[in-house]
């Protein structure tokens, strides 16, 4: 059975970016999100580090490293982008004006609680500005792989690594399944259609919930 | 993703029985007289909205703005820190009459609890009225040595708020000290207000000079040649103009 | 024997006030300071409703009523001037920024509460900024007649009138002497020569100190 | 009142042995990395300052500025948000050899407690980090049915910030996303110095444009052509040249 690739999740989460919805996407894997979002349609994109309306990448050679995202980097400015300070920045994370964050995951737990910053007591620990994204925004997501490299569930039912927020996540999209989570349970909105609800569930660390239609998963080819 | 609003009137439709409005401004500078006076005009169309709460820095002057939004009786309390104006006998009268309630807030506490609704702190701590009649019955907390009280952020259903340009996304700039309580009331209002002068295309506006962000706007309008409270009330103004 | 005028006390208080300090001036009898300072020393003064560094009223008929203090006269710009919001001029006021406000007051405590707000339960009561003025600015000064109009004590043991802070006045300049607040004490700086120590004692709800030297106040005709 | 320091070396000169400083940037936009370089050089000089605590977005990136401070072992403690960057090597040696402390801040927090440092405000509430390690030990109230975690605010001595303009009475604007703690910094540090790419005379910033008013600002200094971070790690630079 093939999953979906990174790309490919993207590009699902992207679909339920409404016009004009004021998004953060994490660092990292997140930021392809930007890429796929759908004909007609418009966001803007918050940056921790200041900055509001944003455009793409520059061409290599063209950065101008004043102008960079949460994740250290070269983004544009477009017409309607703004400036600000840091406490301006984390006053619309954390005052509820963001519609979306979209987040990578260690865990996610069916109570909505999160685990994405610490992988435990080794190294050095950073943080950045999960913990706040994590609260504020209208809608957190989560985008990740279904289970982890080793086989692991990440969908579990209680989080074991440090926890970035609790009962915060509203919606996970999979390489799998989108699952949302709702009054402390995983409900099961759509799956892979070659993959069943019997082996979905058996890659899940906590019961899946039918609440209505399953529909199919589909992505384009990316 | 176009925020422009068709008119005043439909700047102020959504505004409802009960609801807590922030109208911005420090006396006449930055009062928008315009989105007020069309807040009266549907109150004296419909009968709505009414029994407000507002938040303001002053309680009006003459009988223009917030003066005549109180003398139509549509304010059942007010929250501001000054309710003295060169004419204020609109709210005094209705005050003394027991018509209108008063929360009197030391002014910087006012912009820090409302600059708190808007960036998610729902309390803080200040030096401010601690062991005065404004601290009673808050919590009073010592940190190194020195006594604060504690207080509440505050919000809003509504902001109405008077900038100079704005784009269509909502990005903001003021006019000099019209900018007062604009930016903040903006960010702590779930539906924000703006009445702009000049109304432009996004890009119009440089980014390092955008006062406010258009994410903590929801709503514009332009009002090109806005009314200025001071000189209104220099001239004996009154709204409705029929009911001197 | 004759007490200093309103603007004579104003122009005492400015003499204390050194080059380059930020100086916030209450509404009404205060603002008067602003034209005395001494030649070669420029003040930066603050208004609540934010401005910093604004320069003096402008001719009658072309104020510009977007450009007001914070008693709502007008002012104008002058080169370094700088606007911003309501939350960010009290984080100078708060923040400890100011070097000086110079307040109005109805009555200062020998501990240096100051009851500047209101005369009583009746009528309409109002604040304004002063609550937020007597804490944070590095001096807080007052500026009075030394007694009320029916000639009781304005420097007294204990405030009768609602508090506008605890604690928070340090000097007092009034019609008839400059008094300083320390250690829960009024002690005497100067005093007009033509006044005894005894009568300005008995005009003076507190003990006042001698702690070194009592200057002459004197001030120029204004 | 004019603010304007002569060099770089003046602008540190008041920096002592276990003072906090705050530096500003967000990874390389908007780092100080003459002023920090300014402060090695008095170090290499003198042996001061040394155990300093530093308020930093990150823990510095390869061998200059921030991180090139950390390698001369002038930073007993550093308080951050993200101790990570491309070649945080020396960081996260000194951190795993014992040899400096880290206080870990959601970046949020980091950048409200700063803010609240200069804003007078001792002590407020965030729902961030409820529920975490990182609000351990402190103390958690409810607001309106939801968990949230006191902090405190954050000072500091010093501030090192670089703007875009600065006036010499300190009024400055920054440049596009370089902006983002600097103007924090500069409120709530005692002295404030901050490095400008041009200085002007009074008049030159528009007073509506002016993103840190003057007040915060204790002393200014001129790096016409200042290195950008990024740039200098790019070409693979050390500070002391000599030390590669």
């Amino acid at each position: 059975m093939s999953k979906l690739t990174s790309t490919q999740i993207a590009w699902r989460a992207a679909q339920d970016i409404a016009d004009g919805a004021y998004v953060n996407l994490g660092i990292g894997f997140p930021e392809m999100v930007a890429k796929f979002q759908p004909p007609g349609r418009q966001a803007i994109f918050h940056t921790e580090n200041g900055i509001l309306g944003f455009g793409e990448a520059p061409a290599a050679g063209s950065e101008d490293w004043d102008l960079i995202n949460a994740g250290k980097k070269a983004v544009t400015i477009k017409p309607g982008t703004a400036f600000f300070h840091h406490a301006d920045s984390f006053a619309m994370v954390r005052g509820g004006h963001l519609d979306v964050a979209i987040l990578g995951a260690y865990e996610v737990a069916e109570t909505g609680d999160l685990a994405n910053w610490s992988t435990g007591p080794k190294g050095v620990p950073a943080v950045g500005g999960a913990m706040d994204l994590v609260h504020g925004a209208k809608r957190v997501a989560v985008i990740t792989d279904h289970v982890t490299k080793d086989g692991k569930p990440k969908l579990v039912k209680t989080c074991t690594l440090p926890l970035t927020g609790v009962g915060c996540v509203t919606r996970v999209y999979t390489s799998l399944a989108v699952v949302d989570v709702q009054d402390g349970r995983f409900v099961l909105r759509e799956k892979l259609a070659a993959l069943s609800f019997d082996e979905l569930q058996s890659m899940t660390g906590a019961t899946l919930y039918i609440d209505g239609d399953v529909a199919d998963l589909t992505v384009p080819e990316l | 993703m176009d925020k422009t609003l068709p008119d005043l009137a439909a700047a102020v439709a959504g505004i409802e029985d009960g609801m807590t409005v922030m109208i911005g401004g420090f006396g006449g500078s930055g009062a928008p007289i315009e989105l007020v006076h069309a807040l009266i005009d549907r109150f004296l169309a419909t009968g709505h909205p009414k029994n407000l709460t507002v938040v303001n820095n002053n309680a009006g002057n003459g009988h223009v703005g917030l003066a005549a939004l109180i003398e139509q009786g549509m304010v059942a309390k007010l929250i501001c820190s000054f309710p003295r104006s060169a004419d204020p006998r609109v709210f005094t009268d209705a005050y003394l009459a027991g018509k209108i309630e008063l929360e009197l807030v030391p002014q910087g506490t006012l912009a820090e609890r409302i600059r708190a609704g808007g960036a998610g702190i729902p309390a803080f701590y200040t030096p401010t009225s601690f062991g005065t009649d404004l601290a009673k019955g808050k919590p009073v907390e010592e940190f190194e040595g020195r006594a604060y009280v504690q207080e509440r952020w505050l919000k809003a259903d509504y902001a109405l708020v008077k900038a100079d340009r704005g784009d269509t996304l909502g990005n903001l700039t003021y006019r000099m000290a019209a900018r007062n309580f604009g930016p903040l009331m903006c960010m702590a209002a779930r539906t924000a207000i703006v009445q702009v002068s000049a109304l432009v295309e996004p890009g119009s506006i440089d980014p390092e000079t955008v006062v406010t962000p258009g994410i903590f706007v929801q709503g514009i309008v332009q009002v090109a040649n806005p009314a200025q409270e001071e000189d209104l009330n220099r001239a004996n103004a009154r709204y409705p103009e029929d009911a001197a």
